[in-house]
């Protein structure tokens, strides 16, 4: 009973607060730039918006483009019913769940692809070879990550691998996780969100043909996900653990949000990396992620 | 009659091989084979007997006949037909197979120390004799195109071996007699298909026009 | 009782093999009820019954007929029936009398003799009539692959597989022998793991069992022999006929010690072939070939949990090695039926387009629905996506192989670069068959072929829902296999059998549950909310360009070529570019092939060394007499100098 | 009693020589072949004593052999007839007089126990056999008797050199030159060793020319080439076993003086190298019967393998002759027939005979099969067990060696197996298979040698193996 009303409290935090985090980037980006910029709600809007309009159905596409969409967004949202929040703890959580939660991001990330393969327009093409095959990488890096936790805690489930810090290598971590939450996200430098250049867009380009609730799904998914590798990131580095729950949970929210401004002011110092460089940073993030994991061992074994 | 004949006999038959190794023309070297087939069958009666051995007669007499007269008389019958004299560039030409000859039976000898005789054979030169002959034999076997000249090389290899044998006459003459009999039925063969066949297929005796069966 | 149950599907397939050729109906019926038999035996064996023994006083070749019927032989007996059943039925319809009337009756005969005789793989304990029912089974398997025989290239890879199936054997025929040379009989008690002597044959074992399973530098026969295979064959070939390499190396690594380097060397070799085989698999165009290539790769799973689990024996009995080798097991199912699933798809496009070529196809979906969703179905799971059954197994890999990780013992070491290879390859999966699926079926037909495809009858399409099932079911329920998987370990090591389900399985199970509803919830929701919305369909948008065009579509090679560019040191790809010319180019062109590297670059110079040296050889045979008394007198000499050498001690 | 298993065949080729039909003479094949079938089969349920200075005897080693020799005989011989019906425009009274012949100087070859008979026997079989190679009386068949000849020829002279040598090395040994093996084997070591050594190099390369041990065996692509399939499986299953009989029973004696190892290590050393040979050649050749001829080789090169390892490897070797007698019977049979529907032998000019000769082509593909160790043919348990009797006797590098050998000797038999079985005929081939018809005549003798091997691989009697096993106790007589 109480696993169902835990279940829905979190879907209800996930669902709500997820979409502040691209409106907050948007606004650290014009405040650097020194515009008024959109408000911090404008994500909410275009959800209620685009969950109200009609739907345009390129003539090619399956039912397979509509599907799409909604199976990544449930996969996205498995996902960070998986992740634990601080003090909150999570609504079920096993040895190995760590596992499923990277294998439902890469279902979502299949979902998208085919979704965007759906049109048989070249861009999408492009942008779908992108995302996977870039992805090959984020996810070695990930899981390096992942790994460097569990040797650090001797755990494979998520709430015990989360609470303590990374320890001695929590910076190295910090900056592995970064990269690839960049990467993931499809943010600069990796990706620029609102370009209008489709030959240069990752993300962006695979939506291009989308419209209606599905878009809405898409834009949502994509905003879970950016919010589920903050907390990863913050849970990863900070000893939340080991603080009061108030503590813990206010330290949470602020490294999130610390995170989501760093996504920001990344955004708008960086320009975007040619693509040939992009396997390189990733590569870097990989590497990062191993070392905190050797550092961590020689932790452990002491 | 002793040992002396005997290896006179034997020098004798080392001179033909030599005679054969040099000798470019056909005729002269089936006379060669010929002359040392008669040498070889008198040399059984040359070997001293206790008793008189109606055995050893018999096999000097087949051996004369037989390569001393028949298969000679064939060859020159087959060099007739193919109306060939003389052998051709040989593979070994003459000099390198003289000289071959001679150094090989001097090497052979030498090797053949290894080998104990027995005393009563110690004296004679039967083995140095058999060893040259069948060097004479394999280097025409080897070293000439025409299918004559590798008959005759072929029947002094036969000589040779037939030489080695006579140091068992007297323990297995049976032995030897087969063998005797079986050489000549072999060389009527190898007649036979050489006159018959491969004259008439190939209206020739050159073997370079015998290598269509190859990979 | 498994006994007679074996004997009845023995029974039934002998007499499939008999009338296969005449009467394709009793046949098929015949073939379904003896694969059935089989599998309750298997299953009885799995759940709990005694292993089944039967020593005969019946003698072939003098020795004793010795059959027994243990967990490991009983799981890959079900999978085989599975797949023997299915194939049977699906051949039916695919390989029907009345298109190729030659080959459809010997198909039938072959189809129920390499089940048979791969089923005689699986119960055999003898030595010498392993050997015999191995070699019957590999050339069954060449008969089948080289059905449709007028075809060159079907030759060519039918002589290739048989090559280096026989190259296998050799090593077997080594193996067995030392082994029977060495225990003084050939029959195979069981478990022999005090003979310290006997570890050393372990790597005989790996070599010639490595081959048939298609291991990374040895499974140069694989492509070539699933791709040009009719495809039931191939489904079987990749479902089930590698797995009996894969249940060489399980059953003699669990009867005879083995080696301390084993788990290391197994686990590299997993590791590779994993990571390498779906590097190739990425790379193709002919999707058969991919199909083929993502074998390989899941083979390397397969092995990375083997690996540990030899690892774990080695490294005093961890805990851990249970959970990889029951990862490894339930994969060897999960693969055989996805696998063969995507063959069954990849046969029924190939039956209704007549091209394996991924850049002429696309747009499938309209004309043929339930392959498009099948085919999907089955992507998702081999490329170990939750929640289906890939993921299950991977993931119980994956646990063991954290769990060595976590122990620091020096094992982790090997662990660790394993567990990294293996994210890499499942994420390369989920590309390869992102890339397949839609080049398949999504987006515009490329060609006229595709545009008139036309979807497989329900002949075809029975057996693929069955195995679409099957993944299904391991991925929502992992639970009710457990006991089997568990049963298999414990005939491997003893010890292992008392394993308790893992926690985890049974919330993993759930999870999968909720997954599946929520997601076909969620569709079906946002399907409705569209269409309530107003649904219209328009031309791609593609950011408003006018006039679309089917060959503007992103073909498999471009869609490749990223990380294909990452492999260019071992794809090695041929590239033939015309770049167009001027302001109106009349012609422009890009031809991509990726080589079998290990086959082209490393056996094909070497064997034609070997064949240099043969020609050489064949001069000396040129037909000068006077030359052949040369070697004559030359091995005189030569045995002379011999017995002189041998004379001198 | 055994004396008949000599007398019968000779007097059947007197019988042939004078017959006047020339249909219904082949039909003295098969009644001589069965009537010395049956002589064998009963001599080889009831042995005979053998009296130990015997110079003929049916001893065990001859009771091992020759009941493999005799059936491929008969089988061949039903086999001959319908063939000289194919080939009725020749004249057949030689060949069915030399080929009974054959028969019965091959008997007298495997129970001569005196070192000069089988001398004899053995080459008055290398005689009998020349007209049956040019039976076709094509120049090719001349040129390669020729070769057979002199090449033979020079193997003749070696091993009477190396009887004389051995009959020395008793005299010399103070013997009164009694060269039966008894007396030999009994003398032992007394026997003088520099001539027992130069004996044993002699005559084993004079009887390994007529094995064909490579590099004595170039003689055989051709003579095989040419000759007819029957001839060629004659040739193959039983004219090479007395010589490898011969050579066995040479190994004994040499045993007996105390040299039996450098001995094994020569027959370790040619064998080897005859099955490399082999399977270069193999890999390369383009004509589907002197392909057979080198399998043929590579056959000769595993025996003497076997015949190195001792006890157990002999053991293997006879079950060896018997297994690859009769599956090389088989192939030589069905190789005939295909290379009369097709006209050629060359892999270049045949192809697609699955559907000019469907019989044929499966026996041909199946025997391929079989003779290249598939179980569950004879070949492969008679190799398999010299396998395991060389790794038992520790030849772990030469057993390595070996099956590197079958391998390539299975790449180059496929390869042109495959090569001539598949595809489409030559349209040129079509018309020469019409006049080619599969009788039961010319199928059902290779399918009967193709179930003789699959029965001796699966349901080998037990009769046999003790047979075998007593040949092996007369060889390695252990005190």
């Amino acid at each position: 009973m109480n696993l169902i009303l835990a279940v829905i409290l979190r879907l209800a935090v996930w669902l709500l607060l997820a979409p502040l985090l691209p409106g907050i980037i948007n606004k650290v980006k014009a405040w650097v730039a020194g515009r008024r910029g959109p408000p911090v709600l404008q994500l909410y809007y275009d959800l209620a918006k685009l969950w109200r309009k009609g739907v345009v159905l390129s003539t090619l596409a399956s039912p397979g483009f509509i599907a799409g969409p909604a199976v990544a967004w449930v996969a996205l949202l498995g996902a960070a019913m998986l992740m634990p929040l601080g003090p909150g703890g999570t609504a079920l959580s096993f040895r190995g769940d760590v596992l499923l939660l990277i294998y439902l991001l890469a279902l979502a990330r299949f979902c998208t692809a085919w979704a965007a393969m759906e049109t048989g327009s070249a861009f999408e093409g492009m942008g779908a070879a992108r995302e996977v095959s870039y992805a090959v990488l984020a996810e070695a890096a990930i899981v390096t990550a992942v790994l460097s936790l569990s040797v650090q805690t001797g755990s494979v489930s998520l709430v015990t691998m989360l609470s303590p810090s990374a320890g001695a290598g929590a910076v190295l971590l910090a900056a592995g996780l970064f990269t690839v939450l960049l990467a993931e996200n499809c943010r600069v430098p990796f990706d620029d969100p609102n370009t209008h250049l489709e030959l240069t867009m990752i993300h962006e380009v695979m939506v291009l043909d989308h419209s209606g609730p599905p878009l809405a799904a898409i834009l949502h998914g994509a905003s879970v996900k950016l919010l589920l590798f903050a907390v990863l990131l913050i849970q990863a580095v900070l000893p939340l653990g080991a603080l009061s729950a108030p503590a813990a949970a206010g330290a949470l929210v602020a490294g999130v949000l610390a995170v989501t401004v760093g996504v920001g002011l990344v955004e708008s110092w960086l320009a975007r990396l040619a693509f040939r460089r992009v396997p390189l940073l990733l590569t870097t993030a990989f590497l990062l992620c191993l070392f905190a994991l050797l550092v961590a061992w020689k932790g452990g074994a002491k | 009659m002793s040992g002396g004949t005997l290896n006179l006999f034997i020098g004798l038959a080392m001179g033909l091989n030599l005679l054969a190794l040099g000798s470019s023309r056909l005729p002269s070297l089936i006379r060669a084979v010929s002359l040392q087939g008669v040498l070889l069958g008198v040399m059984p009666l040359l070997l001293e007997h206790d008793t008189f051995d109606w055995r050893v007669v018999l096999v000097a007499l087949a051996t004369m006949v037989g390569k001393g007269l028949v298969i000679p008389g064939l060859l020159r019958r087959a060099m007739r037909a193919a109306n060939v004299e003389r052998e051709m560039a040989p593979f070994i030409s003459y000099v390198p197979s003289l000289l071959l000859g001679a150094g090989g039976t001097i090497a052979a000898v030498a090797l053949a120390r290894g080998l104990p005789l027995l005393p009563e054979h110690a004296g004679t030169l039967l083995v140095p004799g058999a060893i040259a002959s069948m060097l004479t034999g394999f280097i025409l076997l080897i070293g000439r195109a025409k299918a004559i000249s590798q008959v005759c090389g072929y029947l002094i290899l036969e000589n040779g071996i037939y030489l080695f044998g006579l140091l068992l006459i007297h323990s297995t003459p049976l032995l030897v007699e087969s063998g005797i009999l079986l050489d000549v039925t072999v060389g009527v063969f190898v007649i036979g298909i050489i006159v018959d066949r491969i004259q008439r297929a190939f209206d020739s005796l050159d073997t370079r026009k015998l290598t269509t069966l190859r990979e | 009782m498994p006994g007679p149950l074996l004997l009845f599907a023995f029974a039934a397939l002998v007499t499939g093999i008999v009338v296969g050729v005449r009467m394709s109906r009793l046949w098929l019926a015949l073939t379904v009820a003896g694969t059935t038999a089989g599998f309750g035996a298997a299953l009885m064996v799995l759940l709990g019954a005694a292993d089944w023994e039967w020593r005969s006083g019946f003698s072939l070749g003098d020795e004793l007929v010795h059959l027994r019927l243990d967990g490991v032989s009983a799981l890959f007996l079900a999978l085989l029936c599975v797949v023997g059943g299915a194939g049977a039925v699906y051949a039916r319809e695919y390989w029907p009398e009345k298109h190729y009337p030659a080959s459809a009756p010997r198909g039938r005969v072959w189809w129920s003799a390499l089940v048979l005789s791969m089923g005689l793989v699986l119960t055999v304990s003898n030595g010498l009539h392993f050997l015999i029912v191995w070699e019957l089974f590999a050339i069954c398997a060449f008969f089948l692959i080289t059905l449709d025989r007028q075809r060159r290239e079907v030759r060519a890879a039918g002589w290739l597989y048989l090559a280096a199936s026989h190259a296998g054997t050799m090593a077997l025929f080594a193996f067995f022998s030392l082994l029977a040379a060495r225990t003084g009989s050939w029959d195979l008690p069981g478990p022999m793991r005090e003979r310290a002597d006997l570890s050393s044959l372990f790597w005989l074992v790996l070599a010639g069992f490595g081959v048939k399973a298609g291991v990374f530098p040895l499974h140069i026969w694989l492509p070539s022999a699933h791709a040009n295979a009719p495809s039931h064959v191939s489904a079987i070939m990749s479902g089930v006929a590698i797995k009996m390499g894969i249940y060489g190396i399980v059953r003699f690594s669990g009867w005879l010690p083995v080696p301390a380097a084993a788990g290391w060397v197994v686990i590299g070799l997993g590791a590779t072939s994993a990571l390498l085989g779906i590097a190739f698999a990425f790379a193709q165009n002919d999707f058969k070939r991919l199909l083929a290539y993502c074998s390989v790769e899941n083979i390397g799973i397969i092995l990375v949990g083997l690996g540990a689990a030899l690892l774990a024996l080695t490294h005093g009995d961890a805990v851990w090695g249970r959970l990889a080798l029951a990862g490894a097991l339930l994969h060897v199912w999960s693969h055989g039926a996805f696998k063969a699933l995507l063959f069954f798809g990849a046969g029924s496009v190939l039956h209704a387009t007549g091209t394996r070529e991924m850049s002429r196809l696309g747009g499938l979906w309209r004309t043929m629905p339930w392959t498009a969703g099948l085919f999907a179905l089955g992507s998702l799971a081999v490329s170990g996506l939750p929640p289906l059954n890939g993921f299950v197994s991977e993931w119980l890999v994956y646990l063991g192989l954290f769990d060595a990780v976590t122990s620091k013992g020096p094992s982790a070491w090997a662990a660790l670069p394993a567990a990294i290879m293996l994210a890499m390859a499942g994420a390369m999966a989920m590309a390869s068959f992102a890339k397949a699926s839609a080049m398949i079926f999504l987006g515009a037909p490329r060609t006229q072929a595709a545009a008139h495809a036309h979807e497989c009858g329900m002949g075809m399409r029975a057996p693929m829902l069955m195995l679409a099932g099957v993944c299904v079911g391991i991925g929502l329920a992992p639970i009710l296999f457990w006991p089997a998987i568990r049963r298999a370990a414990g005939s491997w090591c003893p010890g292992w059998g008392a394993e308790e389900t893992p926690a985890p399985l049974v919330a993993l199970g759930s999870v999968h549950v909720a997954l599946a509803v929520l997601i076909l919830a969620a569709a079906a929701w946002l399907w409705r909310k569209a269409h309530t919305n107003g649904l219209r369909r328009g031309m791609t948008w593609d950011c408003g360009y006018a006039t679309p065009y089917a060959r503007m579509q992103y073909v498999s090679a471009s869609f490749a070529g990223i990380v294909s560019g990452w492999f260019r040191w071992i794809l090695q790809p041929e590239r033939k570019i015309r770049r167009p010319r001027g302001h109106f180019p009349e012609e422009a062109l890009r031809l991509e092939r990726v080589p079998e590297t290990v086959l082209e670059r490393i056996i094909g110079p070497v064997s034609a060394a070997i064949m240099r040296v043969s020609t050489t050889v064949r001069q000396l045979q040129h037909g000068r007499l006077q030359f052949y008394i040369l070697y004559v007198v030359a091995g005189l000499i030569a045995l002379g100098v011999l017995v002189l050498l041998g004379g001198a001690p | 009693m055994n004396a008949f298993l000599i007398i019968v065949p000779l007097v059947g080729a007197a019988l042939a020589a004078v017959w006047p039909g020339n249909r219904t003479r082949p039909w003295l094949l098969p009644a001589v072949g069965l009537v010395h079938a049956v002589l064998t089969l009963w001599l080889f349920v009831d042995p005979p004593t053998v009296a130990p200075t015997a110079w003929l005897g049916f001893d065990p080693l001859a009771r091992a052999v020759l009941p493999a020799v005799s059936l491929l005989f008969l089988v061949c011989a039903a086999y001959g007839v319908s063939y000289l019906k194919v080939r009725s425009e020749r004249p057949n009274r030689v060949f069915v007089a030399l080929l009974l012949a054959v028969l019965g100087l091959l008997s007298a070859g495997h129970q001569a126990r005196h070192l000069g008979l089988l001398w004899i026997a053995t080459e008055a079989v290398t005689l009998a056999a020349v007209p049956l190679l040019h039976f076709n009386g094509t120049p090719r068949a001349f040129e390669a008797t020729w070769k057979y000849l002199l090449v033979g020829g020079t193997g003749i002279a070696l091993s009477l050199l190396g009887s004389f040598c051995l009959g020395y090395a008793s005299l010399h040994g103070g013997g009164e030159g009694d060269l039966t093996f008894v007396a030999l084997t009994a003398q032992g070591a007394g026997l003088s060793r520099p001539w027992v050594l130069t004996a044993w190099v002699l005559l084993l390369v004079g009887y390994g020319t007529k094995m064909g041990l490579a590099p004595m065996h170039t003689w055989k692509p051709d003579a095989y080439g040419e000759a007819p399939g029957i001839v060629g499986a004659i040739l193959a299953g039983g004219v090479t076993t007395v010589a490898f009989t011969a050579i066995l029973r040479v190994r004994a004696v040499i045993g007996a003086a105390g040299e039996g190892a450098i001995a094994d290590r020569t027959l370790l050393v040619i064998g080897l190298f005859s099955m490399l040979v082999a399977a270069l050649f193999l890999l390369g050749t383009r004509d589907f019967k002197r392909m057979l001829a080198y399998s043929s080789v590579e056959h000769m090169g595993i025996l003497s393998l076997g015949a190195a390892l001792g006890g157990a490897g002999v053991a293997a070797a006879l079950f060896h002759v018997w297994t690859n007698g009769l599956t090389k019977g088989a192939l030589f049979l069905s190789a005939g027939n295909i290379r009369r529907a097709a006209g050629s032998a060359s892999m270049d000019e045949v192809r697609g005979m699955s559907i000019l000769t469907p019989r044929s082509a499966a026996i041909f593909v199946t025997g391929m099969f079989a003779v290249t160790a598939l179980p569950p043919f004879g070949p492969f348990f008679s190799e398999l067990q010299i396998v395991r009797a060389g790794l038992a006797s520790g030849h772990g590098a030469a057993i390595a060696m070996f099956l590197g050998c079958l391998l390539f000797a299975f790449f180059g038999l496929t390869r042109v197996v495959f090569g001539i079985v598949d595809g489409r005929p030559r349209t040129a081939a079509r018309a020469n298979g019409k006049r080619f018809v599969e009788t039961a005549g010319v199928i059902v003798p290779p399918l009967l040698l193709l179930c003789l091997s699959l029965w001796l691989g699966l349901f080998c009697p037990a009769t046999l193996r003790e047979a075998w096993s007593a040949a092996v106790a007369q060889l390695f007589p252990t005190p």
